[in-house]
């Protein structure tokens, strides 16, 4: 497949490693934002191959992962009621909340759907004009623009019985948060590459400059991961904390200026809590009063709720970089993506369970059958 | 959160967002993709679907430019000759 | 492209039901055969756990036969969906003239299916394959997603080894033969209704859910020649006389006084406005015998085959335009109903 | 005491749908027997409509298999649940080194299931009979009330006869054995996804569903000693894997780019995020053999085993921690996922 | 069974048959009026016994055959609505209306249940508070009483999703249509023990007197039937058209005064249309005012409809006594239980029904299979 | 549409209407009952049951009434002598 295999070519990527391995005078800690990255490395062993050259530092790059338990209980209980189906991505039914998850709800009775777009939760609104379509709304800027053309197809068909529940996240203040803890432990950040398809990178030059850590937007094959070390690194051996975009082909500087454009028609930014980070101000988008008749919480009387984080897992040290999955005292013994104790062993791009998978095979610590 | 896929604009079906959609050709296959936010993708072009949505253009010159930037990496690499050991 | 129904692995499962994980043939589903089925079912062909099963080599014809058992409710009093599965195809297998030897056991769960239930149902197999002396050999656990199955549908397959000389079959009934059953009718189908509709009756009408190996063991081991057998199931005695008559073109009359029925059953079926003739049974069978055989085959039913309330009920006559009549008392002979489906309460 | 199911007989049936009255054992259900089902899948035993079918006796060691199929849609490019329901339970017997002879068909069907869908399963079943030489030989038919399925269920239990000398089975896989696949893979899996959530491919992605009988056949005729075969279905090649893996002891290496895929479902994996290793095969299977013997099943299976596009994908090594593992490249050896349930797609 | 198997005695029968051959100077049409007896006179073989003696005619006596099918097709329309389920009696259910029966409905995805009593329904609303239960009230006198209690005990239960589509129907004035025929076809009456239970038969003296029609008041197991036509007979042979109850046991000459006095609190006298008879005055009952909030038809707005009878079937006839099941051109031949083309055939008590099931074997035209 | 079954009376659970009812035997089963219509039954006697609901109270008298009629049929039948040839 065009633009797929030439940036899996494992020649020219061998190439790079060697190259990466010259350059680097010292273990650099980047920290890849996006989980597509982390698996990427790890399903293509980039990991393994570089240990000792970089620390590759996994970072919040599941919106799956960052959904706050009290958001989900919420969306299980809007899935309880009798006339409401509530929709998702896969891998956000599969997380828990405080008492279980989207899909245990299901196994015990509630309409729960997995959708492979918002637009499809708006086509099952159309055809089900009895029922309350909700869509649980997860997801960074990617997938924010999607959601946005689907309240306005919802308002476009007319529909009354399409709603969300956003938990959209952004990127940028998490990255903000992390590169402003003490003493800092990234030395350079790969942005996520399907982020500034849609936003651009404008806006790291701030990051970059006031905390002097270069940002390198990066793809996901491995060519693309591999060109984005080695430019982070060559970034770092010269001390040059700059922006540089080596996912040229999918991203310009401004981003997107029509996804851009239904994003910011439909929501705004506000504040958010994360999962293992706490509240992060700007952290997350909603929905802007001219659509409110398209939000769930209003129109299910769904106050606020901050959840009192009472869980064992360290979640919040994998996503800053503080802890290595491996490191994690519960990882491959009490937490398994069989029975997760925390959101990252839930979610397919979770830093854990992409740990759990893809780990070299004589570094896996196999539960027993 | 962040799989996205390249596929190949093959023909356009409506043009008017936020029903704008087109055939996008991935593989051996192809299905509708809507394309609100890639008005300008012309027949031929790829472009980058994510959760159903076009959300960018590929840039043909610019995976070019990336190939060629690592086939530079060679000729440097080719210079010197200490590749064995590495390979796992 | 519509949503996507969840057929998606349930990594943190929930622990008291059944889930979608369990029957996609990975990791949960090997894991509910071990813990699960195999604990209680576990013969050396079962725990192969390969796809097929090689079985020791048969001497005699092989027999087969199936049955889905999709009952509700899965529990009733005197037996439950496990029990049912296994008796009803080895009932099939018996009245064949077979030896039941191995059954094929396959599973549809609904997701969410409690656990329990299923230990409940797996323990009920076990323990009527035990007394049938048939062995699990080989099964198939699916699990279909909330809303598309009622709770657990079973199908069994069995294979036996026939015995000869073999019943020579309902066409060769003749004028003069004698029609026995080997005990009291409608047991199954008013316990099932009763239990289904929660009809309230006390005491609970109990199922015959049980093997009628004994009894055609004991015809064989009186030297009873026997023209059929059949277990008297959907569509009750009524069904199995109309298939006999009309296969060998005989009339089949009846005394309905001599139909042995219980008190428990005759109050439900006056009340419920059915006939016992057209109610299911799992554990009671239709005999057809020559007339000269009938001295024979009664007391060994009834001792033999532990089947104290073994009676006659009739006997195959010339044929009229009727299959089957019913004699009450005095009163004219009737054609007795086909049925035309399960019987349901009445009240017009 | 609460409303009761319909459960009656219902006198002026519905012409194009099933209805409960054909499911209930009598008259209705005969006539659909006798009308539908003898009329395409007849054979000398089937047409007995006995209980219980007595077949011929045989030589070699019985082998028996049990498979429901629930799957979704019931039709979908390159085969439909009756297709499915033939070939799954023939080539489970083929796999286990076995002639398959027999078949058992029990079929639950949904109140209101379109007799025309029925008539179509039918013909796809006695077509894949033909096919695979099987005779169906007994069978049953249940149907349960609107709501209560989707459509319909299959159930098939095959019998087979061994075919000495089997498959020395998965525990006697060892070092330096090879492992090939019969076909490209996947094929299966996403033309069920395509199909049922309606995803708007096209072209449609079709199955492989098919016999893997000549496959099988070819590797006897070309004398090819074979450790193991099997069916890739639930799970697809990497289920496999993992279960000769374990068995063996073994860590079982894999090239992914020798691994035989169409460009359909590359897109469509790529698109879905899906690992084509994880999705289900219906016609294509996987084969160990000495590694010696390579050179010859190679060539067996695709020309006399009409397999064109059968490829070796990997080999059998000492065991490590991870039981299978991908090369990819000239990248490291990752290990390769067991699955946990159906693949489904991500966007995340 | 104590009060059955007495009345079921052999021997005892055969005396009343023998009495009533010794007795019967003439072949005296006496037609008895309830299904049941008719089913309990052809399951005991009374009609072959008593033939050349006495000929039976089958009257109205199945409130399920002389629904007309416009009521049908409401029920089957309200069936169809999403929210609603409808209930009936088994034998309802398959009678069919102008386009299907409820049953077929059913097949095709309507809410459509059996229930053994009306009270049942009231239980199903009450479980089910999001779904619209209706009962399709059929029956004589003996039935209202019960669906009677059932209003009352969803109006006790404040109950606001139950109502019934009433098409309870009264047997007086359809005997005396039948006794108004000329040529009058009918000797002597049996009147319906079971109505008669509830109702007594104080009102049966009026037409008994003008028509100059014995009416004797009958049950339903054997002995009960052969001691109604009987006293029938006895009264033709003597000239003595009165009233005279033979189902002492369960009927007093002023009926249960409870069960009237549930009827009469709930229902009111109303003409009504009856299936192959056309509309008869007083003929059925209907809601009084103040349980309005329980009709099925005021609440779904559904206007009053007269069929146009436009069936092949001489259901009418059949009713009124005027041609027997086997006279009717269709019978067995187009015409059987399991194609039905009039109500008589359908429901377990209508005459044709009756007829096909338990004529004596010798007679019996069987279609093939 | 008149299926009315005889049962006993054997126990009473609720005196109140409309939800008045009682535990009523039917040959070897018993099941609850209905009794707004026959508030004065009392254990042990039989009520006939319609639909749920009791409509009367069988009166034991009428019934034996009943019975012995048709044995005085029997006397004066058994005067005569003209049997076998009606029976079928
Ligand atoms: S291994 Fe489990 S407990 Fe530890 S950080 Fe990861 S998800 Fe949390
Ligand atoms: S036999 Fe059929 S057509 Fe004739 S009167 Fe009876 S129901 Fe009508
Ligand atoms: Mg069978
Ligand atoms: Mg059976
Ligand atoms: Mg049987
Ligand atoms: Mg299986
Ligand atoms: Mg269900
Ligand atoms: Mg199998
Ligand atoms: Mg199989
Ligand atoms: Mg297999
Ligand atoms: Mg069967
Ligand atoms: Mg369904």
């Amino acid at each position: 497949m065009k633009y797929v295999d030439e940036f899996r070519d494992a020649e020219a990527c061998q190439k790079a490693i060697r190259s990466i391995q010259k350059d680097a005078t010292q273990c650099w800690s980047i920290m890849e934002v996006c989980g597509g990255q982390t698996h990427g490395l790890l399903r293509w062993g980039i990991d393994q191959q570089l240990e000792g050259t970089v620390r590759l530092l996994h970072g919040p790059g599941c919106p799956v992962c960052v959904t706050p338990s009290a958001m989900i209980d919420t969306a299980v209980s809007l899935s309880r009621r009798s006339n409401c189906t509530v929709t998702s991505f896969g891998d956000m039914l599969r997380v828990p909340g405080t008492q279980e998850s989207l899909l245990q709800a299901r196994a015990r009775g509630a309409d729960v759907r997995l959708v492979y777009s918002p637009l499809d939760a708006v086509r099952l609104a159309k055809e089900n004009p009895h029922r309350e379509v909700i869509f649980f709304a997860v997801g960074f800027e990617t997938t924010a623009p999607a959601t946005a053309l689907a309240v306005k197809q919802a308002a476009h068909l007319g529909l009354t019985n399409f709603s969300l529940l956003v938990a959209h996240v952004r990127v940028l203040p998490a990255m903000e948060m992390i590169a402003s803890e003490t003493p800092m432990l990234v030395n350079g950040f790969l942005a996520a590459g399907h982020v500034c398809t849609v936003t651009g990178f404008n806006s790291y030059e701030d990051l970059a400059a006031s905390h002097r850590v270069p940002v390198v937007v990066t793809g996901f094959e491995p060519l693309d991961l591999l060109r984005g070390i080695q430019q982070c690194v060559t970034l770092l051996e010269c001390d040059n904390p700059s922006v540089v975009n080596c996912y040229e082909r999918c991203v310009n500087k401004a981003g997107n200026p029509q996804a851009i454009g239904h994003m910011e028609d439909v929501f705004e930014v506000s504040d958010r809590e994360w999962r293992g980070f706490g509240l992060i101000a700007n952290g997350g988008l909603a929905l802007k009063k001219e659509w409110a008749q398209y939000d769930a919480a209003l129109k299910y009387s769904i106050g606020d709720s901050l959840s009192i984080i009472t869980e064992d897992c360290p979640a919040g040290q994998i996503m800053t970089g503080r802890m290595k999955p491996v490191e994690c005292p519960f990882f491959g013994r009490n937490c398994t993506p069989e029975k997760p104790m925390g959101a990252p062993m839930v979610s397919s791009e979770g830093a854990c369970a992409a740990y759990f998978r893809y780990l070299p095979a004589n570094h896996i610590v196999r539960t027993s059958k | 959160m962040c799989l996205a896929v390249p596929g190949k604009v093959v023909r356009w079906i409506e043009r008017t967002p936020p029903f704008a959609s087109a055939s996008v050709e991935f593989g051996g296959i192809r299905r509708e993709v809507n394309m609100a936010c890639v008005p300008s993708a012309a027949i031929g072009d790829y472009v980058l679907v994510h959760a159903g949505i076009a959300i960018s253009v590929v840039g043909m010159l610019e995976a070019k430019r990336l190939l060629r930037t690592l086939e530079e990496l060679e000729s440097i690499e080719n210079d010197q000759d200490s590749t064995e050991d590495l390979l796992p | 492209m519509s949503q996507f129904p969840i057929n998606c692995p349930v990594s943190n499962l929930v622990d008291d039901v059944v889930t979608l994980a369990h029957g996609e043939g990975g990791r949960w589903t090997r894991r509910l055969i071990r813990q699960r089925i195999l604990t209680r079912l576990g013969n050396i062909h079962l725990e192969e756990l390969s796809d097929a099963a090689t079985l020791p080599k048969m001497n005699g014809a092989p027999v087969m036969t199936t049955d889905s058992y999709v009952v509700s409710p899965l529990f009733f009093p005197g037996g439950d969906i496990g029990t049912l599965a296994v008796y009803g195809t080895v009932n099939d297998l018996v009245v064949s003239g077979a030896l039941p030897k191995w059954i094929a056991l396959s599973m549809i769960i609904e997701e969410g299916f409690p656990l329990l239930s299923l230990d409940r149902v797996l323990t009920s197999i076990a323990a009527a394959a035990r007394i049938a002396q048939v062995q699990i050999v080989t099964g198939d656990t699916k699990v279909v997603p909330r809303g598309a199955t009622d709770g657990i549908y079973l199908t069994t397959t069995g294979v036996g080894e026939l015995i000869e000389p073999a019943p020579s079959g309902p066409r060769t009934l003749e004028e003069g033969d004698v029609i026995l059953v080997t005990g009291p009718i409608g047991q199954h189908g008013i316990s099932i209704l009763a239990a289904r509709e929660n009809l309230g009756f006390d005491p609970m009408p109990q199922s015959d859910c049980g093997s009628l190996w004994n009894a055609a063991e004991a015809l064989r081991n009186a030297g009873c020649e026997v023209r059929s057998m059949r277990d008297a199931t959907r569509g009750g005695i009524s069904a199995v006389l109309h298939e006999w008559a009309d296969s060998s073109n005989t009339t089949i009359a009846i005394d309905e006084h001599a139909v042995p029925v219980s008190s428990e059953v005759r109050g439900a079926c006056e009340l419920l406005g059915l006939d016992p003739l057209h109610l299911a049974n799992e554990g009671t069978m239709v005999v057809a015998v020559p007339g000269k055989i009938a001295r024979c085959a009664l007391p060994a039913l009834q001792e033999g085959g532990r089947c104290p309330m073994a009676a006659i009920i009739g006997e195959v006559t010339a044929r009229r335009l009727a299959p089957v009549v019913v004699r009450r008392g005095q009163f004219a002979e009737i054609p007795l109903e086909e049925p035309q489906g399960a019987p349901f309460p009445r009240i017009c």
